[in-house]
């Protein structure tokens, strides 16, 4: 053991002086992805399902709605992160109290991912075979029925590949947590390794994203294998 | 680049608050210097682009600054000439007085490399820290060895800080963010970092490349930065803040 | 039972706008087995789709049961389609679920206990024989188990009406066999009422009591499957029913090889059409035994459409020229349509010879 | 033409491994049209994909023309494909191309001049009848208007084979026959050999000249179309044909109702089979004029399979139980197999009766 | 005229006082766009096509090498768009000759796209009904036929969308021009907007920005049109 922290100490002597600070940053990150992913995967399902269902031939078909939706959303990504993160604040003081520190970070990551996310959820969704749609309207299934019998189960495996995608997204927004205090590996790689020239630390840092959008892809394999049929 | 009539002169500064440059740009190419201002929003490209030839000047940091990024990199980059000094200053829209802090209250800092250490030992003329004494210039959030009030300190984005103040006690911000945030250093901060005594690592410089030290073009806009007209933007500009040391 | 009054279906679309469907009227009694048939695009599917709303009308009214389907709210049109199971051409199984979760799905409202649910999905996968595959998933099954599974979901609810479009296309004979035996117990067991599209005519002689031929979005003729076959109307009729009995190839192959003929200079080639009861007379032995009259059936096919014989042959009658009138004569005393073939050529393609309407009962 | 031998085609998925062509060893000689049929997931498919090596086998060897196959390198491959043509089911025409671009781009490295690409293009879209259709985009056209586009585009290059996946099954019966009218026209005319993959039977008898029957991976019968027809050896063979000429059906028919049968006591009900040259004799006929027994067809299905009539009726004897065995000698004497079917019951289905082989010729 | 320029003095005076800036700004913004977008464009298509091809049952079907340049991307993707401008920073010097200014900016911004661009290219493509495929190898199409005549020519209205949601991507991407001196719309939000307190040029180069998303969707939509029959 005493060989492995020498040995760290010795190839990563600035990772090894902030050692805690680097588990904590990690923790960080991966607090902001579960909070952010699970919040704004909820809400972004749900808008993509709006989406889908109002969009042409849709189940509760509505062009202008869709339109304006659809607008709205690429006008959320057009507004540079930090404007937005601006734009919310009085918002992410509402939901958490501040707007400083990490959970703050996560409103306006969280809004910032909602539109790319939306868009790759009514992507997926638009995958499930409308004959089956179709055959559960015949059915007599209720609108409801056919969000969750129908896309939601039979779109599951392709929810699971862009929710994939959009982690690694939701990964690169957290980067920006910084901005606000809120760390995590992104801002560790930049704050401390990229502007203090402590190349270990951003070495380190950026391995243990990977880490992260590895371990991200992998279960995402697993469970596209598990809801395929 | 050589002092030649008719040469271009790249100078990297960052952010936004470039009137005085502007001004000299204007001077300048009356004698055929042709001034160009690239604008950064990052503190270190302009250092490694100097550093690599894609600048010829840079004026935009303290001597402090320069010396950690010439030691990190193994860089000689130079100063020229001095320009202003720009006292960090401790603001609060919740307190009048350092002392009214309480235990337990946010105090946000600017998170970069520059402004980190100098913040905290601010924090520390002000009596509200201690940091370790070994760290020297660059102390960092875990070198502080005694917060007698459990202060929570949070590092943040230096245009972040003045906007803090909402959601905490008091923030450390630079005089350009707290001039553009709409206050008046010399008034509003309730802790102005002091102008006399040990400020000389403080003071920002115009940068050249070693070798380029003595060049007459350089030379000549410094001449033209270093005047009264200067003075008065800056003056106007920051509201009397950020002060000229020439 | 369906009753559709002057459905109109049009489809805008961005630079034209479809007919569809125009100004269909239909009507299928409880316990039919209705079939559709009429060229891709004809509108068959739009047309059935209407009957469960799936489309709606443009115009037009949609009446099942004792229920204006256009005038339900969107819950009470839930429950009528509840009613009305539908077959799909391709399936439409959801790859989610395995086949009991797919039929099971279909009872997801229904009053049943879940015990009795179970058991009723168990008792519908074995009537499709089906019951070995009970948690399999779709994408292990063929296209006749698959389509099976369909079935077995679209009964689920004990509907009173079945729509099938184009339930058998895609499936081999035999499969194809099994699952028109599977409808018409259905159909006579449950006196289900059952639509269906297809465009193999032999789907609809095995099992279709009436049929209606669709051309460019309208009925083109209607009426029960004897009389369509073998008195169609319309030109559209003919050409499919000439197709589907095989009398025009017929006639060709026998233009094309003349030696099949075998003709005397006094023989008659003849088509000989007739339906029900005279089949119980043995004519050609007749034609023999009363005119000395002997008879080549060079061409023939004789089936029995509900219960109901039809026929069309090609024969060469051989004998005097006046005993082969009387022949003739005496066919067409048994309600046989005869009509005599001009000798054929080697050398031109035999056209369709339209079957002499007065001949036939 | 074609030679494949001993071909075994395996797939290895995650979990398990299929052996989706077993053992087939196929050989079409240049002019034939080679039909092939089989349930659902037989391996016809996958067999005939390994003719233009669309599907590498596993094992085995393909010949096409003077060339192995599988010797060629790339280069080489894409030159004999060019030889073979292939219609696919779901046609599988490029939707960003016109009509005329998709037959177009199968012409993209021959070495005819611009001009003379063109000329050729509108031919084949004269040859299929859409000439009218040059610029049209695969979205406007009809189902069989998509198919034919398939057979101008698979034959720009002159195949000298031309392979077709299911090419009918989704057509209505007029386009499906004019599309095999064209298919049989282009092998008499250019000798082009085909290969038709098929579960309509009708398509078989209509164009095929031999056919091969394959189940779960093997060629379980081959021959020719008369013969497969006529003497079906292999159980599935015989569900196939049977279910194909609706002889079961029609004798389940004849149980339900026996009304239709019309019997006296000592009436037998019989099967006749016969292939070729007895169609000539005005058999039934004879039989009274010979016998005196007269025969009451109930079903009868006589039909031209390549030149070669054959015939199958159920058909009910009536005269003396010694004329009758006299006629039925004399039948069986005219190579006609006969075959006595026990009188059938109400109560109880039909089932098979298995053809006694050693009538048939 | 002059009613119009006095109006927007009067509503935005610091946007009025920067005009040329905001004029200068917007023109570098749409230059990134445009040269990053086609270069890109060009190397995130060949990089899609390559992941189409390669990948299980591709025409040059090689799963290992597919595998190794998934990894590859999804590496990519982890890294903190600074740290990659940092880490490429020698080879910016070598195409553009200056790691500094827009031009230089362009080069990190084609490398931190082309990741998700060739996703979303590969994802594109694969739509494309291997039915196509198949018969352009049934008529011995060689791979670059099938690829051009193919899935280049068959995946066109999907590559325009997926270009269309790629660009937003991108011109995201260009608000980090600042970093390098790059200036742009983004950089003039944030730096002279957002930093300066002046919420009138925040606003319009948001705005700005917004409509050259929309004109970005709009040309997509009717290039969609245009191609797909
Ligand atoms: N949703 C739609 N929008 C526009 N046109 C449509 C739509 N659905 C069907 N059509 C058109 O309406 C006509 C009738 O289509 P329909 O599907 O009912 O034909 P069909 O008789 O079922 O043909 P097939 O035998 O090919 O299934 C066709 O011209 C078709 O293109
Ligand atoms: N690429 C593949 N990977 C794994 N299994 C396959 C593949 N292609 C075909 N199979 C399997 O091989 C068997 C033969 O398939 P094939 O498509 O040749 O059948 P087919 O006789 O053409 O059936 P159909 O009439 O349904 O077209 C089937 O069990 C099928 O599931
Ligand atoms: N100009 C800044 C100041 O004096 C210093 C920046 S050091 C990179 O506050
Ligand atoms: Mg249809
Ligand atoms: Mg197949």
């Amino acid at each position: 053991m005493n060989g492995l922290t020498d040995f760290i100490e010795s190839i990563a002597p600035n990772v090894w002086e902030i050692r805690e600070r680097v588990l904590e940053s990690t923790w960080e990150t991966i607090y902001m992805i579960l909070v952010s992913a699970l919040i704004a995967g909820i809400i972004g399902i749900i808008i993509g399902v709006i989406l889908v269902i109002t969009n042409k031939n849709g189940i509760k078909e509505n062009v202008v709605f869709y339109t304006h939706s659809e607008r709205l959303i690429n006008t959320f990504r057009s507004v540079p992160f930090i404007i937005l993160l601006a734009l919310i604040a009085p918002f992410t003081r509402l939901v958490v109290g501040t707007t400083i520190g990490t959970t703050a970070a996560i409103v306006p990551i969280i809004v910032g991912i909602i539109p790319f996310y939306s868009r790759q959820v009514e992507n997926a969704l638009l995958e499930v075979d409308p004959g089956i749609v179709e055959a559960a309207q015949a059915m007599g299934s209720s609108p409801l029925e056919i969000i969750f019998g129908v896309y939601l189960k039979e779109g599951l495996p392709s929810l699971v590949r862009v929710s994939a995608v959009s982690i690694i997204n939701l990964i690169g927004l957290t980067t920006m947590a910084g901005v606000v205090g809120g760390g995590g590996l992104g801002d560790l790689a930049i704050a401390r390794g990229y502007n203090r020239f402590q190349m270990d630390v951003t070495i380190v840092s950026t391995l243990l994203i990977m880490v992260i959008v590895f371990i991200t892809q992998w279960i995402g394999r697993i469970l596209i294998k598990r809801t395929s049929h | 680049a050589c002092g030649n009539d008719g040469e271009t002169v790249r100078l990297g500064v960052v952010g936004e608050n470039n009137e005085p440059w502007e001004h000299v740009r204007d001077v300048v190419a009356e004698e055929g210097i042709d001034l160009e201002i690239v604008t950064f929003s990052d503190y270190q490209t302009p250092n490694t682009a100097l550093a690599e030839g894609d600048l010829d000047l840079n004026a935009f940091q303290t001597v402090i600054f320069l010396d950690s990024f010439n030691e990190d990199t193994g860089n000689d980059l130079t100063p020229i000439a001095d320009t202003t000094l720009n006292p960090l200053g401790i603001y609060s829209e919740q307190v009048e007085e350092v002392t009214d802090i309480q235990e337990g209250d946010t105090i946000t800092i600017p998170n970069d490399a520059s402004n980190e250490g100098r913040a905290l030992i601010l924090l520390q003329s002000a009596g509200l820290i201690e940091v370790d004494p070994e760290k020297g210039n660059y102390p960092l959030i875990e070198d502080i060895t005694s917060n007698p009030l459990n202060l929570d300190i949070v590092a943040i984005a230096s245009n972040q800080t003045a906007r803090s103040l909402s959601d905490t006690t008091a923030a450390v911000i630079n005089v350009g963010m707290a001039v553009d945030a709409g206050y008046i250093p010399s008034e509003d901060a309730i802790f102005l970092e002091s102008a006399e005594g040990d400020t000389e690592p403080y003071i920002n410089a115009i940068v050249a490349r070693p070798d380029e030290t003595e060049n007459e073009t350089y030379q000549k806009i410094v001449e033209a930065y270093q005047t009264d007209e200067v003075k008065e933007i800056i003056a106007e500009t920051t509201q009397n803040s950020s002060i000229p040391v020439w | 039972m369906i009753e559709l009054k002057n459905i109109d279906v049009q489809f805008k679309t961005e630079n034209k706008e479809i007919h569809a469907v125009r100004d269909v009227s239909i009507q299928i009694d409880k316990g039919d087995i209705f079939g559709i048939v009429g060229y891709s695009g004809a509108g068959k599917s739009t047309l059935v789709r209407t009957i469960n709303l799936l489309q709606r009308p443009t115009n037009g009214s949609v009446r099942v049961g004792e229920k204006q389907l256009l005038n339900l709210n969107p819950k009470e049109l839930r429950q009528a389609r509840k009613k009305i199971g539908m077959i799909f051409q391709h399936f439409n199984l959801m790859n989610a679920r395995t086949v009991a979760g797919n039929v099971l799905y279909a009872l997801r409202s229904s009053q049943l206990s879940e015990d009795a649910k179970n058991k009723k999905v168990a008792e519908l996968l074995d009537l499709v024989g089906l019951a070995d595959k009970h948690d399999v998933y779709p994408s292990q099954l063929s296209g006749g188990q698959k389509q099976r599974v369909g079935i077995a979901r679209s009964l689920a609810n004990d509907p009173e009406v079945l729509l099938c479009d184009e339930a058998t296309s895609a499936l081999d004979p035999k499969t194809t066999l099994s699952i028109l035996e599977l409808l018409k117990d259905l159909n006579e067991k449950l006196n289900l009422t059952i639509v269906i599209i297809t465009h193999e005519m032999e789907v609809i002689k095995e099992i279709c009591k009436k049929v209606a031929v669709m051309e460019d979005g309208s009925v083109v003729e209607q009426g029960d499957v004897v009389s369509i076959f073998t008195d169609p109307k319309n030109p559209l009729t003919q050409e499919f029913i000439n197709t589907a009995t095989h009398i025009d190839q017929a006639l060709e192959k026998l233009a094309k090889h003349p030696s099949l003929l075998n003709l005397d200079q006094e023989d008659t080639i003849a088509r000989l059409s007739f339906v029900g009861e005279s089949t119980n007379e043995p004519l050609i032995s007749s034609l023999y035994s009363k005119f000395a009259v002997s008879t080549n059936i060079l061409y023939g096919n004789i089936e029995i459409l509900h219960d109901t014989p039809i026929g069309n042959l090609i024969v060469v009658l051989s004998g005097s020229p006046s005993q082969q009138q009387q022949a003739i004569r005496f066919l067409e005393s048994q309600n046989v349509a005869v009509q005599q073939l001009e000798h054929i050529h080697v050398d031109q393609k035999a056209k369709v010879v339209p079957i002499n309407r007065e001949y036939v009962i």
